[in-house]
């Protein structure tokens, strides 16, 4: 009875009176993985995930590269012989749906999952085992795709798969049914991990961190997440129906039987759009993080840059037709979408506006990350304008499908998404891995990224006008569009060796990287609070916000809160608005259960893809496993 | 802007497709309007980028050091500064709101003028097939109706409506040089109006990828004076030329002999198949599978004998033939005017 | 909408029925059709097809002990759409493809077999056939038997001893062209037509020598007005039909080429105006896009002299078809009094669903009344003869098009309506169905078919398939409508016992009260029954009834072809309706002869 | 390394999947030699003089093209085109007989109806020799096959978009050919 | 850097209901992404109607009795819904027991129900784009159905386990919370799958 009493005492041991060391140690006792394979695939820390994660999407950046790069030799001289048609479909196709699903929304997201939790101050993500589970499904889903195309069943009718091209007509075989079932794993791993930074972001906030000191960074990833829930289930539904259509013979795009060929162009596009800012908010929010920190001021006009955001989450669901002015809708809609489309410059130019202000006589600093974030502004700005032309129907008519749009949302998804988040790799690399990247390797980095891009992507623009069309796989010599497509080409080759630099760069900084310290950049937020890499738990003790870059405000002493269980995992749940302390939660240990609902998940999927029936006998299977998952194991599990 | 004065093989002196060469009034109006936009915005953008260089001017090449303390920066903004900046962003943001207010306005006049109803003169139904283009000249009276492909022949200053429509998977019709893009989609009918002001040959391409050979759909429009239209009209509607030489009559039987007939159509014989394009008339046309090869009787040649070495994919099978009948039948073919 | 027209003809059937004033304005002219003889030389009995008989010792009081005399199997299991023609003493029947000949001793008891002649058609002329190797029957004419081949032979058979006297071949299969019609036998000629509409041929009507087999004149249907017999002596009654050369004209260019328009049903002929009348098939493809105009002369019907072939009117009932409405209908000549006037007219049951009138000496439409449920037409334009289309019922390539009513095989197919002379009703078997319909694109390949749409048929309202309705002329509306499950595919005969005979896709050949539709006898035979019911005096001087069961046709091909009824659109969308066929009859075909005991 | 292991997992489970995925995606549109006709020899019943089986001999090309659903593909494609639905529907039958049930005249191997198609048959089956080539006679065979269930559904052709017939190739149980399993006597068939 | 506690968190509860729980935000999330998911399904069905010239693309509209039956069941079962959810709130354990067994009850009963549903369509997936609309609809819903009754089995057996107590409570009035959802979900389409196409 009293050994219970004692170890029931010694279970609800509280941090309050522990040394630092102890804490440290009772702390990593409690939030430690298990060691072996099974605990390394139980890991349910959001920072080991977000790293797998971050680095899973790098894969496919370079998978999804390699593809790019190939096609660009194809397409260096007119009716080269070097990739035919088939495989060329399947490369762009690949390389468009790698970077779109695997890639670029992926690694965003991933940087939520390291970095929001760490920005807000606490100690894991909401629902830990939820977001594990969805970077096994991403996996899944990724590998998937990737090893069908090397089997030869690569999807070959583009990422936005059009039927009829994609339906069951015109696309015998099995390869756009793995697309869409990769959208399917995806969009369930997406979807899932929005709902766990949206609920961590809401909920876990540190004590004091109110919605007007949330960091911007944070913000936009909140936007993000709340765009993911509401644009991707039209993805889901779309790729659901077209899978449907191909296997069980539905009709919802045939239009012979009632179904109609627009009604995937609808559902894609209002999916699609959105996506783009998807991809294109948390590189604001990288920006942002990044401008501050370098230009050594908070940055100017929080308020307007928060509207912003959220205006141009709300924005780009109103957008969606201006990829269908070509279809023939009635005109005075499509001139409605125009007006919306260039609208959504305002919010956006009023976010450049600000990081400029911001960086007014600042003397930034112009280090790496630094570097990038100007080159975003450079080639972003640039990727804007055209992206208003295009919002013009009768512009758009002239340029739409054409090389001129390929260079424009170059310009907007590298300039806007992958320059910051290459800054953004540098900056936080040091939090991540505990050593700074080589500032030499990456101005390197930097240039050669820069200049290869221009002028792999500037001269697309005057090709679409010559009238290249988009996802042609070679050209006639007569055209004239072999000079500039040579041009094109190298500058693509340069950027792939730029990106070969920073693959290379992080490598070797991973292992004999300067060391870096709590706070090398001299940062404001929260993250930079904690050692790097942080521990498993984090935060030692809670800290308590009273400020919107608190290190900065704070000074050497940061205030916390104490009186949290150290034997178990203790999350602190605040309130929704004012961020006041609420609960102390507990939350899920490490767990085997989310891979194995995984791979059934996957087996689920892949099997149904041959046959029909698996469906259901695959849902039974996810079924039991998620009772698996989430019957209690033990009774600590009840009372946290 | 690239010199892009290059050969043609079909005309010789013709420029190639350019949205900013324009030939007809729509693409002179959406080139007008690039070019508005292009100045408008560069400027904008050079404006945007000369103000971040200014911005970061003495920009440090190392961080300060110190981290985690306090950047002095960030307390040095005086509220003067703020200020000035405030207003500088908001009337920058009112400017940018204006901006594009006006080029909206700009674009949706143009569009209205684009879409404006015109007169109906000319009717062709065009249908976008993998990988070519099936087109019917429409007419009230059904035996003037006149059917061919890839080669829309257009009297100038004639408003001529396109019908749009799509038999198997979503075609665009874009010709840089007379106009924007229009989708041709299953199942819907989509109406594109063009009216060209200069006689000329103007190449068009499938802009909406289509499947395999969707690089080589390509097709030309030939725009010449109303009266030269009308005689290309007549000549089209009749039947087919009757073989003039023994090797064209050679060409003849074995077109009907072998699996041409299938899919092909020669009015006045027994060969009646829509699959492929109708070759009442293929003599009298420019180019040859949807121009990809000029025609000429050694690309016919070359196209029938092994159309995959040109066109990976496409539905015309490989056909065994012997050589004397290959070049008879491209000899049929080529005297088919 | 569709409920309000049912059941406004079910009231009418209510009210009308017991009403039948014997109506003396209405009569068959006596010169088409003589006084009744007790023979049945020609399947529709005479030159003005009435298919009525004045035999009447079979009659309402004493039918129910009508009982099989004599039965004899043709050996072919396929669609049996011959009548039994009875001339002197013998009973004559053509089965379907091979087309053997049989004549039944009708003096001796049984019926035994007098002779049979075997004429060997190609075999693969079942190749060419749309819809099943049916025959349409012999004629007998001048002591000489009259029949057609399915590969294209017209063929005179000595009728007593059963020798060939002459062969012409007619029709070339390699083209597509087959021949299924009974020839008809009037003033010396024998008048055939082709068969083959969905085979891209180009239709024609010949008239060959009777005692030669030469070829006397041929008239095209479509092409310029040479071939199709157009000259001087032309008067249309309508504007649309006046111009020269409208066979090309209003066609693309070349199209009439392969258009159809082929003869293949039933021709009439009036002794008195000296002309002879026939029907015109379907436009090829079925695929309307790919033929835009009128399609002339598809969907006609022409008033030929019979002498030369000269057309002296013709009127287009359908132009540019959209659903297969061939014209190719049996047209009655009645001499009726219409608003005063006495008027000689020929009746058209036509497959567009209506019931035209026209005055069968200037081809003026008087009337066309709708005599089973369309919602894909509103009726005739009298003032310009014109058919008026309902305008979201039009086909379009690649789109289903739902809920087309009447279907392709028409409100009405081929087989027969009968005139009775003595209820002055016209008794009219025919269908209620409605389809989908998808135009396809397709290609003309010499000798395949050319079709060009994907249909799936279907019940119509109420749900049942077959109706027979009795038409009163006069009042242009039903005197009553039997429904049938099925469709009813098979020939009516009316008799002046007061009886109409027709047998049922299940195999009942069953007798109904003229007057009110009443079923009075039935018996099942051994399968569907899709021919055409004769009736003779024999030479006991006793009146008989014949009719063949065998099931088989466009409507029963999913039995007699053995189709997978898992495929709606197989037998042109016919099985998506006869799926349940297969589990109420099987293939046949076996003459059943009845008498009274 | 642990990823490594994740992903050998993961490959052998979609490796298992996938079998056989080369040869159901294969799109191999030159065929070669070009468009040479192969000399099937095979009976057109099992009955044979002797007490064995009737000797068969042939190429062995079937098995590819009953293997790839683009071929399937092209000849359903062809089976339109050439007009063979305006006689046998979508398998049903009509004029010539259904083609989606087990009862084959002529023999239902790939071998048999390759023969069919390219020889003609004597109750109404045209020939198509020369008409049509070689590889598209075999993918229009390979087609007719797969209406009968009789290639894997995997690779059968999908619905068209077009009016539903019936469920599509690739959802129609196998009916494989039965051993004289013509119908009944009838001189027509 | 130095870390200077100024509030003591111990006296916290462990666990809350409704918004105070992150599974209750959680919930919210996927009802909202779900929610989505049935909107642009209704969306569908209503933009291929718009575009239809005749609806239904069948012979007749759905036998209504199944859904109607269908939507009584889910209306009557907020009752004991509500009753749940309080009962969990109250942390009153042989009431959620009882209360639990009477949900799974009428979940099993509505799957049920629904396969009922199905085949009174009259109109199989596969015969045009209505009858695939109204499968995708009704399967939508299913699977939300089968989800949620799993749910409920699920924690029913749980409440008869020692592992009944605490947190759990606030686990049966979330899931309670879900079924208001999955009955919300039905009654648009109730309305589109049997009233529209009689209208």
């Amino acid at each position: 009875m009293t050994d219970v009493a004692i170890r029931a005492s010694e279970k609800d041991l509280r941090d309050t009176d522990l040394a630092a060391e102890d804490l440290h140690d009772r702390l990593s006792r409690a939030w430690g993985a298990k060691s072996g394979l099974i605990g390394w695939l139980s890991d349910v820390d959001h920072k080991a995930v977000g790293r797998r994660y971050i680095f899973t999407a790098f894969v496919f950046l370079a998978l999804a590269g390699s593809a790019a790069a190939l096609m660009r030799l194809q397409l260096a001289r007119p009716e080269s012989q070097l990739i035919g048609p088939d495989l060329y479909n399947q490369l762009f196709t690949m390389h468009g749906t790698t970077m779109m699903f695997l890639f670029a929304v992926p690694v965003m997201q991933a940087f939520a999952v390291y970095l929001a939790p760490l920005m807000v101050g606490t100690r894991n993500i909401a629902f830990p085992r939820l977001t594990l589970f969805s970077y096994y499904v991403y996996v899944l889903g990724g590998l998937m795709i990737w090893v069908a195309f090397l089997m030869n069943i690569g999807p070959d009718v583009g990422w936005f798969a059009y039927t009829p091209l994609s339906g069951p007509q015109f696309s015998p075989g099995k390869r756009s049914d793995i697309w869409a079932q990769m959208i399917t794993f995806t969009e369930v791993s997406s979807l899932a991990v929005a709902v766990s930074v949206i609920v961590t972001v809401f909920k876990q906030r540190a004590p004091g961190m109110t919605l007007d000191r949330i960091p911007l960074l944070v913000w936009a990833m909140l936007v993000t997440s709340f765009l993911i829930m509401f644009a991707m289930p039209a993805v889901m539904l779309a790729s659901t129906m077209l899978i449907l259509d191909r296997l069980v013979g539905t009709h919802f795009f045939n239009y012979a039987e009632g179904g109609d060929t627009l009604l995937w162009q609808h559902l894609f596009w209002f999916f699609g759009h959105p996506e783009v800012y998807i991809i294109f908010l948390p590189g604001t929010g990288f920006v942002s993080q990044i401008v501050g920190t370098f230009s050594r001021r908070p940055v100017f006009g929080y308020l307007p840059l928060v509207l912003a955001l959220v205006a141009t989450g709300f924005l780009s669901f109103g957008l969606w037709v201006h990829h269908m002015f070509a279809t023939g809708l009635p005109q005075l809609g499509a001139s409605f979408f125009t007006a919306s489309s260039m609208l959504i410059a305002v919010p956006s130019g009023l976010q450049i506006f600000c990081w400029i202000a911001t960086l007014w006589g600042s003397r930034p600093v112009l280090a790496t990350p630094m570097l990038f974030v100007l080159g975003f502004l450079f080639i972003f700005v640039l990727g804007g304008m055209t992206g208003v032309m295009v919002a013009s129907v009768p512009i758009d008519l002239q340029v739409h499908d054409t090389y001129f749009v390929v260079a424009h949302f170059h310009y907007v998804l590298i300039g806007g998404a992958v320059f910051p988040l290459l800054g953004a790799v540098y900056y936080w690399f040091p939090k991540i891995t505990g050593r700074l990247m080589s500032e030499r390797l990456g101005k390197w980095n930097f240039w050669t990224a820069f200049i290869g891009f221009n002028v792999a992507f500037f001269g697309m623009h005057i090709l679409g006008l010559m009238g290249m069309p988009r996802r042609v796989y070679t050209y006639q010599p007569d055209l004239g569009w072999g000079p500039l497509n040579m041009v094109s080409t190298a500058g693509a080759l340069l950027l792939a060796a730029s990106f070969g630099l920073f693959f290379i760069n992080a490598l070797v900084s991973m292992r004999s990287g300067a060391p870096a310290g709590n706070n090398p950049w001299g940062a404001g937020t929260l993250e930079w609070a904690t050692p790097s890499p942080p521990p498993v738990y984090n935060f030692a003790r809670y800290p308590i916000v009273r400020h919107r870059e608190p290190l900065w405000a704070e000074g050497d002493e940061l205030p916390v809160a104490h009186g949290l269980m150290v034997s178990q995992r203790e999350l602190l749940i605040t309130t929704l608005t004012e961020a006041r302390p609420d609960l102390r939660e507990g939350t899920p240990d490490g767990s085997i259960w989310p891979f194995i609902a995984a791979l059934a998940v996957a087996v689920a999927f892949i099997c149904s893809i041959f046959w029909a029936i698996a469906a259901v006998w695959g849902s039974a299977l996810v079924g039991l496993t998620l009772i698996g998952w989430f019957w209690p194991k033990s009774v600590t599990e009840d009372v946290t | 802007m690239v010199a892009l004065s290059l050969p043609s093989v079909l005309t010789g002196c013709e420029r190639w497709p350019d949205a900013l060469d324009p030939k007809a009034p729509e693409a002179h109006d959406i080139a007008w309007l690039i070019w508005t936009f292009t100045g408008l915005l560069g400027a904008i953008w050079l404006a945007v980028v000369i103000a971040m260089l200014i911005a970061i001017r003495g920009g440090r090449r190392v961080a300060p050091p110190a981290a985690g303390a306090t950047p002095l920066d960030a307390l040095a903004l005086h509220p003067a500064g703020e200020r000035s900046r405030t207003v500088i962003v908001g009337v920058l943001g009112g400017l940018t709101a204006l901006t594009v207010l006006v080029l909206t306005g700009l674009s949706y006049a143009t569009q209205r003028s684009l879409f404006a109803p015109r007169q109906e003169g000319l009717s062709i139904l065009v249908t976008g097939k993998q990988w070519w283009w099936e087109l019917q000249y429409e007419d009230a009276d059904p035996s003037r109706i006149v059917e061919t492909a890839n080669e829309i022949h257009v009297p100038v200053n004639v408003p001529v409506t396109l019908k749009l429509e799509a038999s198997d998977v979503i075609h665009s019709l874009w010709v840089p040089r007379l106009m924007g893009k229009e989708d041709l989609i299953p199942g819907r009918q989509n109406v594109k109006r063009v009216f060209v002001t200069q006689p000329g040959v103007y190449r068009g391409q499938c802009a909406e990828f289509c499947g395999q050979q969707h690089a080589h759909m390509g097709l030309l429009i030939v725009a010449e004076p109303m009266a030269d239209f009308e005689r290309w009209r007549d000549r089209q509607r009749a039947e087919a030329a009757s073989p003039s030489s023994d090797e064209q009559q050679a060409g003849h039987d074995a077109f009907l002999k072998r699996s041409c007939v299938m899919c092909h159509q020669i009015r006045g014989t027994d060969a009646g198949g829509r699959s492929g394009p109708d070759l009442t008339h293929v003599g009298s046309r420019m180019t040859l599978a949807a121009g990809t090869l000029p025609l000429t009787r050694g690309s016919l040649a070359a196209w029938i004998v092994d159309p995959h070495g040109v066109k990976p994919g496409v539905d015309m099978p490989l056909t065994k033939l012997e050589p004397d009948e290959l070049n008879a039948i491209a000899a049929y073919l080529e005297s088919l005017k | 909408m569709r409920l309000a027209r049912l059941s406004a003809l079910l009231i009418s059937v209510a009210l009308a029925g017991p009403v039948f004033a014997q109506s003396p304005t209405v009569t068959p002219p006596l010169s088409a059709a003589p006084k009744d003889d007790g023979q049945w030389t020609m399947p529709a009995k005479n030159f003005a097809n009435t298919r009525y008989s004045e035999l009447n010792e079979i009659n309402l009081s004493n039918v129910a002990n009508l009982r099989p005399e004599f039965t004899f199997s043709l050996g072919v299991n396929r669609g049996q759409e011959s009548p039994a023609v009875m001339a002197g003493n013998t009973l004559y029947m053509v089965s379907p493809y091979p087309n053997t000949l049989y004549a039944l001793d009708l003096t001796k008891p049984g019926a035994p077999m007098k002779w049979r002649y075997d004429p060997k058609p190609e075999q693969a002329s079942q190749g060419v056939a749309c819809c099943d190797v049916v025959n349409r029957g012999p004629t007998v004419a001048d002591g000489k038997v009259f029949m057609s081949t399915l590969d294209g032979s017209i063929i005179a058979v000595d009728a007593e001893k059963g020798t060939m006297i002459w062969r012409t071949k007619i029709a070339d299969i390699n083209m597509g062209e087959t021949v299924t019609m009974a020839p008809f036998v009037a003033k010396g000629k024998v008048f055939v037509g082709n068969s083959g509409g969905e085979y891209g041929v180009r239709g024609w009507i010949q008239a060959l020598d009777a005692n030669t087999g030469k070829p006397v004149w041929k008239a095209f249907s479509t092409g310029p007005d040479k071939e199709v017999l157009i000259g001087p002596d032309f008067k249309p009654f309508y504007d649309a039909d006046k111009g020269k050369d409208l066979g090309i004209s209003t066609w693309p260019p070349d199209a009439w080429k392969h258009g159809g328009g082929t003869v293949w049903g039933w021709v009439a002929y009036d002794p008195d105006l000296n002309l002879l009348y026939n029907g015109v098939g379907n436009p090829g493809p079925w695929n309307s896009a790919q033929r835009p105009g009128d399609n002339k002369w598809t969907n006609s019907v022409f008033a030929r002299d019979i002498d030369t072939g000269q057309a002296r009117w013709a009127y287009q009932a359908t132009p540019h078809d959209l659903f297969d409405w061939d014209g190719i209908n049996e047209s009655i000549l009645l001499d009726i009094t219409w608003k005063g006037q006495p008027r000689k007219v020929l009746v058209r049951p036509e497959r567009n669903g209506h019931l035209y009138v026209i005055d069968r000496a200037t081809g003026e439409v008087l009337s066309a009344e709708a005599y089973a449920y369309t919602n894909t037409t509103t009726g005739v334009d009298l003032k310009t003869g014109r058919l008026q289309r309902v305008g979201d019922k039009e086909p379009s390539v690649g789109k289903v098009l739902r809920d087309v009513c009447p279907t392709a095989p028409g409100a009405k197919d081929w087989n027969p309506s009968s005139f009775s002379s003595s209820t002055g009703l016209l008794y009219i078997p025919h269908n209620n169905l409605c389809m989908d319909w998808e135009s396809q694109e397709t290609n003309y390949i010499a000798g395949t078919p050319f079709v060009g749409a994907e249909v799936r048929m279907k019940p119509g309202p109420g749900g049942h398939m077959g109706e027979v309705t009795a038409w009163n002329i006069l009042e242009g509306k039903p005197a009553w409508v039997i429904k049938e499950r099925f469709p009813v595919w098979s020939g009516a005969l009316s008799t002046a016992g007061d009886l109409v005979f027709y047998g049922d896709m299940e195999g009942w050949f069953k007798a109904v009260n003229a007057k009110t539709g009443e079923v009075v006898w039935q018996f099942k035979t051994g399968s569907g029954i899709i021919g055409q019911p004769t009736t003779y005096r024999g030479p006991d001087g006793r009146q008989y009834v014949a009719i063949l069961s065998g099931v088989g046709g466009w409507s029963g091909a999913i039995v007699s072809g053995d189709l997978d009824p898992r495929d709606g659109t197989a037998a042109l969308g016919f099985v998506n309706a006869m799926r349940d066929l297969k589990n109420a009859t099987t293939a046949g075909g076996m003459l059943y002869v009845f008498r009274l005991p | 390394m642990c990823s490594g292991s994740l992903k050998a997992l993961m490959a052998a489970c979609a490796m298992g999947a996938l079998l056989g995925a080369c040869q159901r995606e294969e799109r191999d549109q030159r065929p070669s030699p070009v468009a040479s006709e192969t000399r099937e020899q095979v009976a057109l019943t099992t009955n044979s003089a002797g007490p064995s089986p009737p000797e068969i001999r042939v190429s062995g090309k079937g098995a590819k093209y009953e293997a790839s659903a683009y071929d399937q593909s092209q000849g359903k494609k062809y089976y339109a085109w050439f007009n063979c639905n305006g006689c046998h529907s979508n398998g049903g039958g009509g004029s010539g007989p259904p083609l989606m049930d087990d009862r084959w005249i002529y023999g239902g191997s790939i071998e048999n109806i390759v023969q069919t198609i390219r020889e003609g048959r004597p109750n109404g089956m045209p020939s198509f020799r020369g008409k049509i080539p070689d590889e598209q006679i075999w993918q229009i065979a390979a087609y007719v096959r797969s209406m009968s269930g009789n290639t894997s559904s995997d690779s059968a052709p999908q619905r068209n978009d077009s009016m539903h017939p019936h469920p599509s190739e690739s959802r129609t149980p196998p009916s494989p050919p039965v051993n004289g399993g013509t119908v009944a006597p009838s001189p027509s068939r | 850097m130095k870390l200077r506690p100024v509030t003591d968190l111990s006296g916290l509860p462990t666990y809350g209901y409704g918004p105070q729980s992150p599974i209750w935000w959680g919930t919210l999330g996927f009802m909202a992404l779900e929610g989505m998911g049935f909107a642009l399904a209704i969306g569908a069905y209503l933009y291929l109607y718009h575009l239809a010239p005749g609806w239904p693309l069948a012979d007749r509209p759905p036998n209504h009795w199944p859904g109607t039956l269908m939507t009584a069941v889910l209306l009557l079962s907020a009752w004991p819904n509500k009753l749940v959810d309080r009962a969990g709130h109250e942390e009153d354990l042989p009431k959620v027991q009882r209360l639990l067994i009477v949900m799974s009850v009428i979940g099993l009963l509505t799957l049920v129900i629904r396969f009922w549903e199905f085949t009174q369509l009259y109109v199989r997936w596969d015969q045009n784009a209505y009858g695939s609309l109204l499968w995708l609809l009704l399967g939508l819903h299913y699977t939300h159905l089968i989800t949620d009754v799993g749910d409920t089995l699920v924690l029913t057996a749980l409440m008869f386990t020692k592992h009944a107590r605490g947190k759990r409570f606030s686990d049966v009035s979330d899931n309670a919370f879900y079924w208001y959802f999955v009955i919300g979900a039905w009654l648009p389409m109730y309305v589109l799958i049997y009233w529209v196409p009689r209208w």
